[in-house]
């Protein structure tokens, strides 16, 4: 009941029923935005700040180290924002980021750096816990909160088993070519960011299957009965979220040249707070894959400026964690107030 | 005469072998310190006819309370903390001392005056150590920035401790950022680009309380493009190592868990079966720069099963000579 | 007991509603509206759907606050928006979409807010149960009172919520559409229920598509159009076709139309399909054209029977077949595959997905056929949803309008268009016109004898009388999770049908014929 | 949605209607002691597997190490299955934990071992950050997963700042006593323990506020239509979990003698499990203080046995997070066939 927040108004194309379609399609179109708007105003206030307090924070290079490090953990917001959805969630995420990031480590090191046996081992491990999630959700019909608790201890575990309880160093120096590259002038976890940003955006929107997702989220018996698959559908969104944890920890691994057992530990709850904060509900159904990506700049910015400005981590924690809540209560009032 | 001998009624753990002797381990994670200590502790156990019981306690210092009492009920013969916060588990030890179970600390102190024992590193000297490096090899004049283990931990404390005697000495280095990396490659990398954001090309030295935090200090310069930065670890884990060997850092300090903690673990017993041993010796970690950085690479990584196997006596050596921390590494003297 | 608009009845008036003004999104949905309840009378309050008749429910409830105006209760004034506030001054309400507590027991859900404690100050559990049961009594429920509310059919559920709102000795009652659920016995019930209360100086508002309530109800009737207060006399000043006008604005033609001749070829299959634990077998036939309509009191299984067909619960026993053809059971979407549609009997919790938007919703079933390799071809899509709509009359501000902010009888417009995308072989339809208003609802029998003639098979349960007796070809009255007999047209034309209805319904006439696939009639 | 345990329909009883009402209570009854029992041979197994195993396991000492160790993660788990009984979740709880540990140990520093004052003070920052809590969930309606992360990182901030970044040591002994002590031959964290349990478990169960917590989590608006001042009911359960955080916090510190600024870290997701693990759905409105009990004493059993057998941790991990996947799909597995 309480995570309910925007009101998800799409602008009607074809709004046949109503008698001047083009003024209420803009003005609904508005409220819509300005329910989201307020998300950004925020974002917009944030950065400012930064702006004045640091010369330095508006730099090129800067952008680029707040996109850098993002990405890795864009990845499994992006992933978690389907599962949440579907009113599920993805406790999972940061163990399979250490049991992918160790496996990669483990294979380029045995393998003496072959990297397409690294990059799909990775993959496979996300693929491989994602599936498990997802069939223990689905089929077992294990609330995802206890079946991805469960994926976390294990992946963890796996993750010191594969390195026999400790980190495994000294890899092959091409090993760091997997996120250390560049295509087109932007490293590859930037890419593969924007790409999965942009990619799931549209996926979400304009296709069939994202109908699904966000219709198994809001009403599963519903759904089920206008004849979508929703174990299909459960099973997909918890592997997709494996994978793209997988291609997190490896990009992460790579990015450092070496894998440690307890990488990615407590990322979930970013992931899930970035979604949160993007709009989504976690009773399921509501969200958008563009708020994840605000949510997610709005932490990465928070990150970034607060170390810009030298300040202590702890007081760090204590600046978060009120912003964003004051954040999300601006939009909560916000979205009340635009839509009465 | 046995340290646990009122107890060894319930030696189920204990089981068999004329002076073998049981001891309960707790440590306060499975690091690679950790990791490394273990492989020299089961060398050392397996050389001495030492039962050894092993319990990580995930970093959670109440889980580390509960396991101290198992090993209380089950009545070991000794137990070794390395403990997950400095300073805790007093009840614990009291209730120990009272069934006559000696305790020893290990790696992070404890406090208490009913310890039996206490194998500890010198962490403000690593750190007086790391940070006479950076000096050095800034000519005594520049910034730095200071990466920092988990806030709170002896870890960060004690080394920084040292760090900051050193600085205080040398007021024309000036600290542009210190903070916490949580002693982790992945939040070093990015806490060290957003230092770079911050100061660009001022930074001329960063300090790292451990070697992997160095490491992700390392990529993001290499990121930044920035050059000639310099950098110094402590640790001498195997990337450490080969580092310090390329020149990417200045040096760095090991501290070698396979030796430290089959130290650990030889006090332990030795109480245990009411031997006379110096209780309360100190691991001072040896620098490692250009110089030796092959010796230690071997006995760390590349020559491993040669190391362990003269491990045990050169532990035993080294308890009656005084210095712990000995392997054998150029530079390094027993006494 | 006819209300006179005299000073002195204003000044002890239960409710007072004033200018209330009130609109969604910019969008004005009340327009101004004045009314005034007194004790010991029941009002109607009639209007099409998305009239705004809900809206003011709920903001004389507290549970809205209204742009402009002001609600007063017993000349106190109600601070706007304030549900705890109305519920002190003795306003309560059965609102249109259940507001029942599923994981509760039947008896928590009637007692919460007011529990029975003990002199220790303790919860009463006994004194509840047994409570609950003499509430339950006047309206014939013979449920355990400690039994899960979310477990209980739907119709069952909408008395208890009756039953709540009736017991708390409110002062106010305001009832919207308390009977969309129940069948005619229950109604009756409510008749009963709602004439004591009167007699104990309760003023009541009630909504109701159905004409034969408010004549057995209401003292007087209000109608709302178009967010305007149009009507308001008292009953006998009005004729049923007054009401009607005034709330659609034209002249009704008939409510019924004519039935087509059912075609030879059979559609549906039925064979031996046990929906309970150990009940009856049911084996019937439907033909293509042919209207089939299922007839039974709250709970004979009805729902349960279209729920085994179209695959959302397992039969214990059985096979279902569409022209001959197998349907895998338990499976919705092999149901949809075989070209069988179903509008649910429970629109918020089944029919709809209320976070999404009227146009996904309505193009979820078939939202293949809008596709091309999973992209969503969104002009053709609007294009044909938005043409259904519209013949359906939808009352919406787009198709983009989220489903959760359409008023209840559209929202149902919208589970039934949905089907009418693509080809239906076999229509199973469960209480489909509850809750739509006289206009839609004419529109949908218009609808539904269309598609048959088309050469649908249409299974129809309804607990509305005259819409079994109208509109079927053939009806099988259900009892016990098992059909207790049938009636072939000429049975149902007869005067006496609606009274063997009954009788087969509530066990009082043995089965004549069970088998009853053989039939041709 | 998903989270849903009962199955989507439920099939009906038998075709008559309820002619003996008496049966069907008890038959009811049955069903629902059944759908428990399932966890709670899980259980039984689980136990039996470690006294074959470890002669050690069923002493009396092991046993009351066992509820040393239930005790402070009890009291969070009670806090918490009250919160999520309103559809709710308090990430909070084991900084606050932290929290309330730093400032006991500050204070009892400072007064030199006043331990009333300790006490107060430990309480005081528990009920402090529950209250924050529960104002920000009802008044601001701030989604609760938003709020209480915002109070973790918030309330972990405040823990290192008490310290200035260090634990804190050198306590005087008798700060010792509060966990330390035995009354009733039993030591105050357990009684403690046992009291929260018996006294919750009655007043979920027999008094009207219980009731009203399962209303407002069942359907918060049905709640309120009925007279319940939900906005209250909110606010209290979130106070009584924080409160109950800080008693834990008192309780961990005590029994070290030492206050340290990650205590409690990651307890929230253990304590969260224990609940759901117990039956409760996070949706809100189902779930009892009893099945909590049994999910914790099943997750600390797990934790203990597996010390006793000294398997090495991440094996642990592995296992434990394997079992409790299990356990709980058996539950549901059980669930569904009794139900049918
Ligand atoms: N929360 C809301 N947000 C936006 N629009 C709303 C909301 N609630 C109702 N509306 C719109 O207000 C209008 C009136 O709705 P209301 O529910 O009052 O109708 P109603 O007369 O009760 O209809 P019905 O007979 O179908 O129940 C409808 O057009 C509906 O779409
Ligand atoms: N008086 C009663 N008390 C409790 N349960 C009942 C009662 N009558 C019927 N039931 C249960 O209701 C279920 C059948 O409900 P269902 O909704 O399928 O019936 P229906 O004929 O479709 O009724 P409706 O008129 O509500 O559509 C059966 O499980 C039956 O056991
Ligand atoms: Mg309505
Ligand atoms: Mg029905």
């Amino acid at each position: 009941m309480t995570t309910d927040r925007s009101t998800m108004l799409e602008p009607s194309p074809g709004g046949t029923a109503t008698k001047d379609p083009t003024r209420r399609f803009s003005w609904q179109w508005l409220q819509g935005f300005a329910v989201r708007h307020a998300m950004v105003v925020v974002m917009l206030f944030v950065v400012a700040f930064f702006l004045y307090k640091s010369a330095r924070f508006g730099t090129l290079e800067n952008m680029t180290t707040i996109l850098i490090a993002a990405a890795p953990f864009a990845l499994i917001a992006l992933g978690q924002t389907l599962v949440i959805l579907t009113g599920g969630i993805d406790l999972s995420v940061g163990s399979v980021i250490a049991a992918s990031a160790m496996a990669a480590a483990y294979v380029a090191k045995a393998s003496d750096g072959n990297l397409l046996l690294t990059v799909l081992v990775a993959v496979l491990v996300g693929l491989a816990a994602g599936a498990i999630n997802g069939f223990v959700v689905s089929r077992m019909n294990v609330p995802p909160f206890i079946a991805t608790l469960g994926m976390l201890t294990l992946a963890s575990g796996v993750a010191y088993v594969i390195g026999g309880g400790a980190p495994i160093n000294g890899l092959p120096a091409n090993f760091g070519a997997i996120a250390n590259t560049e295509v087109l002038g932007l490293k590859i976890p930037v890419l593969l960011m924007i790409l999965a940003i942009v990619g799931l955006a549209i996926i979400m929107k304009r296709t069939s299957y994202g109908m699904r997702v966000y219709a198994v989220g809001g009403n599963r018996l519903a759904a089920e009965i206008a004849g979508v698959k929703s174990k299909r559908v459960l099973f997909s969104v918890y592997t997709i979220s494996g994978v793209l944890a997988g291609v997190s920890g490896l990009m992460l691994a790579s990015r450092v040249i070496s894998g440690a057992p307890n990488l990615g530990q407590g990322y979930e709850l970013d992931a899930i707070a970035a979604v949160v904060i993007g709009g989504a509900s976690l009773m399921g159904g509501r969200g958008t894959i563009w708020g994840t990506a605000i949510g997610l700049l709005l932490i990465q910015t928070l990150n970034n400026g607060l170390d810009l400005l030298i300040v202590p981590s702890y007081w760090q924690d204590v600046i978060k964690g009120v912003l964003i809540v004051l954040a999300v209560a601006i939009d909560v009032w916000a979205a009340k107030r635009r839509t009465s | 005469g046995c340290g646990a001998g009122d107890t060894s009624a319930g030696s189920g753990a204990t089981d068999g072998g004329d002076g073998a002797v049981t001891v309960g381990v707790t440590v306060y994670d499975m690091s690679s310190f950790v990791t490394q200590g273990k492989e020299g502790m089961d060398a050392y156990a397996k050389a001495n006819d030492i039962n050894m019981l092993w319990n990580s306690a995930n970093l959670d210092v109440a889980t580390q309370a509960n396991q101290v009492d198992q090993y209380i009920n089950q009545g070991v013969d000794a137990i070794l903390i390395n403990p997950v916060q400095a300073d805790s588990l007093q009840p614990q030890i009291a209730a120990a001392e009272e069934k006559g179970i000696p305790v020893i600390d290990v790696n992070s102190a404890l406090k208490s005056d009913k310890l039996a024992g206490s194998v500890q590193p010198d962490d403000v000297a690593a750190g007086e150590q790391e940070a006479k490096m950076m000096v050095e090899a800034l000519g005594g004049k520049g910034n730095v920035v200071i990466l920092e283990g988990p806030i709170g931990g002896s870890g960060q404390i004690d080394r920084g401790a040292g760090i900051d005697k050193v600085l205080k000495e040398n007021p024309d280095i000036k600290v542009l950022a210190k903070d916490t990396a949580n002693w982790k490659r992945d939040e070093a990398v990015n806490k060290m680009k957003n230092w770079i954001s911050a100061f660009g090309s001022d930074i001329d030295g960063v300090i790292s309380q451990n070697d992997d935090m160095g490491l992700g200090a390392l990529q993001a310069l290499n990121e930044a493009g920035l050059k000639d930065v310099k950098i110094v670890g402590i640790d001498g884990i195997e990337d450490g190592l080969k580092a310090v060997k390329s020149g990417d850092f200045i040096g760095t300090s090991l501290q070698h868990g396979t030796v430290e903690m089959a130290a650990g673990l030889a006090v332990a017993a030795k109480l245990a079966r009411g031997e006379n041993v110096e209780a309360t010796p100190k691991y001072i970690m040896p620098a490692i720069t250009t110089e030796n950085v092959d010796a230690a690479m071997k006995n760390v990584v590349t020559d491993r099963e040669a190391f362990l196997e003269k491990l045990p006596q050169m532990v035993d050596e080294n308890l009656q000579n005084g210095n712990i921390a000995y392997e054998g590494l150029p530079g390094q003297e027993q006494q | 007991m006819h209300t006179t608009h005299t000073p002195e009845a204003v000044a002890t008036a239960a409710i007072e509603c004033h200018g209330i003004r009130m609109s969604f999104g910019g969008i004005p949905v009340l327009k101004g509206i004045s009314l005034v309840l007194e004790p010991g009378t029941v009002t109607a309050l009639a209007g099409e759907n998305g009239a705004g008749k809900s809206t003011l429910m709920k903001i004389a409830s507290g549970q809205y606050k209204p742009d402009e105006g002001t609600v007063e209760v017993r000349s106190e004034h109600l601070h706007a928006g304030d549900i705890q506030a109305a519920h002190r001054l003795g306003v309560a309400i059965v609102p249109q979409e259940l507001a029942s507590i599923p994981e509760m027991t039947v008896y928590e859900n009637l007692f919460v807010g007011r529990e029975l404690r003990s002199p220790v100050g303790l919860l009463n559990r006994r004194a509840m149960m047994r409570q609950a049961r003499e509430f339950l009594k006047p309206f014939g429920l013979e449920i355990d009172p400690a039994a899960r509310m979310g477990s209980l059919p739907v119709g069952i559920r909408q008395i208890i919520e009756i039953v709540k709102a009736t017991s708390r000795g409110a002062k106010v009652l305001l009832l919207d559409e308390p009977t969309s659920a129940i069948a005619e016995q229950e109604v009756e019930r409510l008749y009963s229920v709602v004439r004591s209360l009167r007699d104990q100086g309760v003023a009541m508002l009630f909504t109701t598509h159905k004409m034969e309530e408010i004549r057995a109800m209401a003292d007087r009737v209000i109608v709302l159009r178009d967010g305007n207060l149009v009507e308001d006399k008292p009953l006998d000043q009005l004729s049923d076709d007054d009401i009607v006008e005034a709330m659609i604005g034209r002249e009704l033609e008939d409510m019924f139309p004519e039935i087509g001749v059912p075609k030879d070829e059979v559609a549906l299959t039925v064979q031996d399909l046990v929906i309970g634990h150990g009940t009856e077998p049911v084996s019937f036939s439907v033909r293509r054209g042919e209207i089939l309509g299922l007839a039974g009191l709250v709970g004979a299984g009805r729902t349960e029977l279209m729920e085994s067909i179209f695959g959302m619960r397992h039969p214990a026993a059985g096979s279902v077949a569409v022209g001959g053809r197998k349907v895998a059971l338990g499976n919705p979407a092999a149901a949809i595959a075989s070209k069988i549609a179903l509008v649910p009997e429970d629109r918020k919790g089944a029919g709809a997905v209320l976070s999404m938007s009227v146009l996904d919703n309505a193009s979820l079933p078939r939202i293949k056929s809008f596709s091309n390799a999973g992209w969503i071809n969104n002009r053709k899509r609007s294009g044909s949803i938005g043409d259904i709509m519209k013949s359906m009359n939808l009352k919406s501000r787009g198709l983009g309008q989220s489903m959760e902010t359409l008023s209840g009888g559209n929202q149902q417009k919208v589970v039934f268009g949905r089907w009418l995308t693509g080809p239906v072989d076999v229509l199973l339809l469960d209480e489909p016109t509850r809750g739509v208003d006289v206009g839609a609802r004419s529109e949908i029998y218009r609808i539904i004898v269309d598609l048959a003639e088309q050469g649908m098979a249409v299974v129809m349960a309804s607990s509305d009388m005259p819409e079994i007796l109208s509109l079927s070809h053939r009806a099988l009255v259900m009892r016990g999770l098992t059909v207790a007999g049938e009636l072939s047209k000429t049975e149902l034309l007869e005067s006496s049908a609606q009274d063997k209805i009954f009788r087969l319904a509530s066990g009082l006439e043995a089965s004549t014929k069970k088998e009853t696939e053989n039939n041709d009639d």
